[in-house]
């Protein structure tokens, strides 16, 4: 087993938990990496009290960006709109456990690129997301 | 006469690199650029040593060598893909540049609203945009021949769309995707006989195989240094005289004038009308070497080897479960784009990269041509001279290995 | 802090050439272009030998090493001449494709039949050519700030060309006849009040002297790597990160693009969005390793000396007969245009290079500037970091040596 | 003195012989080499057996250009114009009795290619001249 492809990304691409598409939904926004052409968009539903009950992801894209993607919605379910505010890039790196130089990195954040553009309204606050 | 790998890869600095403790680069991405010989570092090195001057404007001694050593490559270039005089080579940055000037120049002055383009499905984005920018502005309408399930041009779709008539056929002369080398010869003939005018994107053929602009008659033909063993940030168009005579210039500046009032100049003579400022002179004196090993080689030579070595590939793949080639199997230069089961692309290369060998994964700046076959990206290897068989078998084992991971 | 020139020297392996057997060279063109200290070489030696491929698409390690490599640099350069973003440093060939840029894409966007740009007497043709093509093309007028006798600008002349409300207004910042360093933070500001953007040639200041485009308040700021130490074939647009956005891309290709279908497409962001093709990478790492040099030796210094010796110079110009210097003394950088008697120029640089001096005879391309002055061509002398009071001894030697033989 | 500045050149120079413009002429062509901008204009009288009677320059340049442009006329007066056009390249490298390189090739050729551009009539046989 190749130790920078984790057992856990290959099986979270192979059998994503949180992939389709929410019906209904409160809140949907989608992306693409313009390098690889990888496309996500993520569905949440999102209670009055800002807390998210539900969440998932559709695209397409490479086991790294599945798999973060996958494991961020896991993360993020029974958290409110601040504390996803509050995830950063190394949470998604931790939840990876691995290291990854900077093209691949665009696809470990894409999903998380994605959520944080969503729950900010669009380029509402570009200055978090001018690193991810 | 077969190419010594073993010697030649021996030439190449980065070849003998290791990529991590123990695993030795294999280079399978000269569709995106090539690896340069130690010759053509050296020329360029020797040039900056030794004969450093700004070029054209100079009495002294520096100036003149500088000057000779630019100038002597333009008739090596000339030579190189037998244009009738040094005078048809104009020096760019890439074969992006090359086509941009000619939509900029001859497209602007001889086009007008409603005049057609023909492109093709399979063209990379620089011989797309260029004209799209082009046709935005001026209101042309540009049409399409079709790519067939085999990777090839639809000839019969390019008749049809001659038959409207086109002012300017542009296609590519070997995919970087398919690695279908088209019937350029064939097809620039048939648009002459419909009045069209040709630009043919030479960028992956060129360092491929032999090509003569004046056999296949073409009108402007593109390429880049960096894919011919050369430095980055150099490129060629080729014109026919007449044309290149006729069209105003591209960019204004410095010895691309002959006088200049405050209100207004007169350029230059050909090819110096096209080449504002100060170019790129060493980079000129490393394709001047890069063509003196290709040529040293043999280019037939390397057309060979690099077709026996592309069948030997195409065989190994094709037993691979679930790796889909893209285009057929005749007439392909050595790039092989491959699908591989459920995994992406970028997962491919980056498990390869473990292992050393660098190949490509993406749309390899040809978007409209994955649209096509509904993959948003694609892997590529591709094969230049330095490659060998055993370079091959790495890239087997190599997608075996990630075939397993994800099994 | 004074520079140790000799020190300096050594570390430029052309500096030890010899012209002719035992003549040692002595390199006074460093206007026309800069020589490159071993640093520079050995920086994209060491990239061709071991991190060679193309940029951005790629997942291989030698695709992100060169990746990494080439957009340090744009850091560096931002942080050289302090822009607030890496986004605002565009690539480009050289500071002529830099004005011809601004010209093709801010210019064909925002400027309208009548619309009056002001430029200066003083320009390169590199900052004449580009905007004498535009005004062809979209009726623009063209205004002149006029040079006094002294080689300054007529800053009444300019006050009273901004009463006009022109909509550019694009000037050197050090003319490279006259050596004249102009006074570019308050013309700017002049500008800027009468609602004019700025474009600025620092084609011989960024190599000179520290340049803050924050400080001057430049909308545009164009410079070449080739006189900066730095390789040919690679230059610097800086532009306001605002005003690069609005602004159309200028060639269309591969990189410059987000998304690509076969009739449109969408523009990639900044810096991205100007730059079609693949780039010259090996050059953007030797200007890295250039501005590594420079700022290693401190820009305040090098410009201290730099004044010091071309003031030294101009004093022992000015005590040989029939020798007319261009241009007034004060303000001015290392660049000594001058008239030798009845001598022609060309004479004059060949009979100083017979004696390994290597200075420039000619227009300077600044033909209108010559007209002016009524002279076709005169000599030029220009400094560098490398060169010592001694290099002065032997020109003001080979001048007189000159005049001797024609006396 | 300088062994590549013969005395020749420099006296051709500073007293040209054959310098001044011709009233009347009954030919005159005029160019410039553009890398440098001097500019050479050659008046001739041409009898009606072709015999060059007389010639003047006039214009600037450098000393290679001037001494060359008063030596090429001292040598074709009183040839006929088919003399004229057999002389080559080299016969102005041994008038001038020096080795040049391209660039001030170029000056020394300037009034071989005006007078030649001139006599073959503009542009009527460029070959000739390509490599002058
Ligand atoms: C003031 C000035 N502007 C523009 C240029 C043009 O620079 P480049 O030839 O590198 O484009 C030069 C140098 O030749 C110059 O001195
Ligand atoms: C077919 C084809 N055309 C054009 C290009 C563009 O070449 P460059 O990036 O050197 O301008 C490439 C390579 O990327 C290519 O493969």
């Amino acid at each position: 087993m190749d130790d920078f492809y984790r057992e856990l990304i290959i099986d979270r691409y192979k059998n994503p938990i949180y992939k389709g598409e929410l019906d209904p939904h409160n809140f949907s926004y989608e992306d693409e990496n313009p390098l690889c052409g990888d496309h996500i968009r993520i569905d949440l539903n999102i209670d009055k009290n800002n807390l998210i009950t539900n969440a998932a992801f559709s695209g397409h894209g490479c086991a790294i960006s599945q798999a973060s993607a996958d494991l961020l919605l896991e993360t993020i379910i029974g958290k409110n709109i601040d504390e996803v505010k509050a995830i950063s890039k190394d949470t998604i790196l931790e939840l990876l456990g691995i290291e990854l130089g900077p093209v691949r990195l665009k696809c470990a954040l894409l999903s998380l690129k994605v959520l944080k553009a969503g729950i900010y309204g669009i380029g509402e606050i570009e200055e978090d997301l001018a690193d991810l | 006469m077969g190419l010594d790998v073993k010697k030649i890869k021996s030439d190449f600095p980065i070849l003998a690199r290791e990529i991590r403790n123990g695993i030795p680069l294999v280079y399978l991405d000269s569709a995106a650029t090539s690896q340069k010989p130690q010759v053509v570092i050296d020329a360029m090195t020797k040039y900056y040593q030794f004969s450093n001057a700004n070029i054209h404007r100079g009495v002294h001694t520096l100036a003149e060598e500088a000057t000779g050593m630019y100038e002597d490559v333009r008739k090596k270039v000339a030579n190189f893909i037998n244009a009738k005089s040094e005078k048809e080579i104009i020096y760019t940055r890439n074969t992006t540049e090359s086509i941009n000037l000619v939509a900029q120049t001859w497209g602007k002055t001889n086009l007008e609203e409603g005049d057609i383009i023909v492109l093709t499905e399979m063209e990379h984005h620089s011989n797309l945009v260029p004209w799209q920018m082009l046709a935005a502005e001026k209101h042309l309408n540009l049409e399409f021949v079709t790519v067939t399930d085999d990777g090839l041009l639809n000839l019969q779709v390019y008749k049809e769309l001659l038959e409207k008539s086109p002012k300017l056929v542009s296609f590519t002369h070997m995919s970087n995707v398919l690695g279908t080398i088209n019937p350029v010869k064939e097809m620039i003939n048939l648009a002459h006989q419909a009045g069209a005018l040709t630009m043919i994107d030479g960028a992956q053929s060129v360092p491929h195989f032999p090509v003569d602009v004046r056999d296949l008659d073409a009108d402007f033909y593109a390429f880049s240094a960096h894919k011919m063993l050369g430095p980055t940030g150099f490129g060629i168009l080729y014109g026919k005289e007449k044309l290149l005579d006729a069209m105003p210039p591209f960019m204004g500046g410095g010895d691309m004038i002959k006088k200049v009032l405050l209100r207004s100049f007169k350029p230059n003579d050909l090819p110096h009308k096209f080449e504002a400022g100060t170019p790129a002179i060493a980079e000129a004196v490393g394709l001047g070497a890069a063509i003196d090993y290709l040529q040293a080689l043999g280019m037939d030579n390397i057309a060979l080897h690099e077709h026996e070595l592309t069948n030997y590939a195409f065989q190994k793949l094709s037993e691979i479960e679930n790796l889909i080639i893209f285009g057929k199997n005749n007439n392909r230069g050595g790039v092989i784009a491959f699908e591989l089961g459920i995994i992406h692309p970028h997962d491919v290369a980056q498990i390869l990269d473990r292992h050393g060998i660098a190949i490509r994964a993406g749309h390899h700046c040809a978007m409209p041509l994955h649209e096509k076959f509904g993959i948003p990206a694609t892997s590529r290897a591709s094969f230049y001279l330095y490659n060998s068989y055993e370079d091959v078998d790495r890239l087997v084992e190599g997608i075996n290995i990630a075939s397993d991971l994800f099994g």
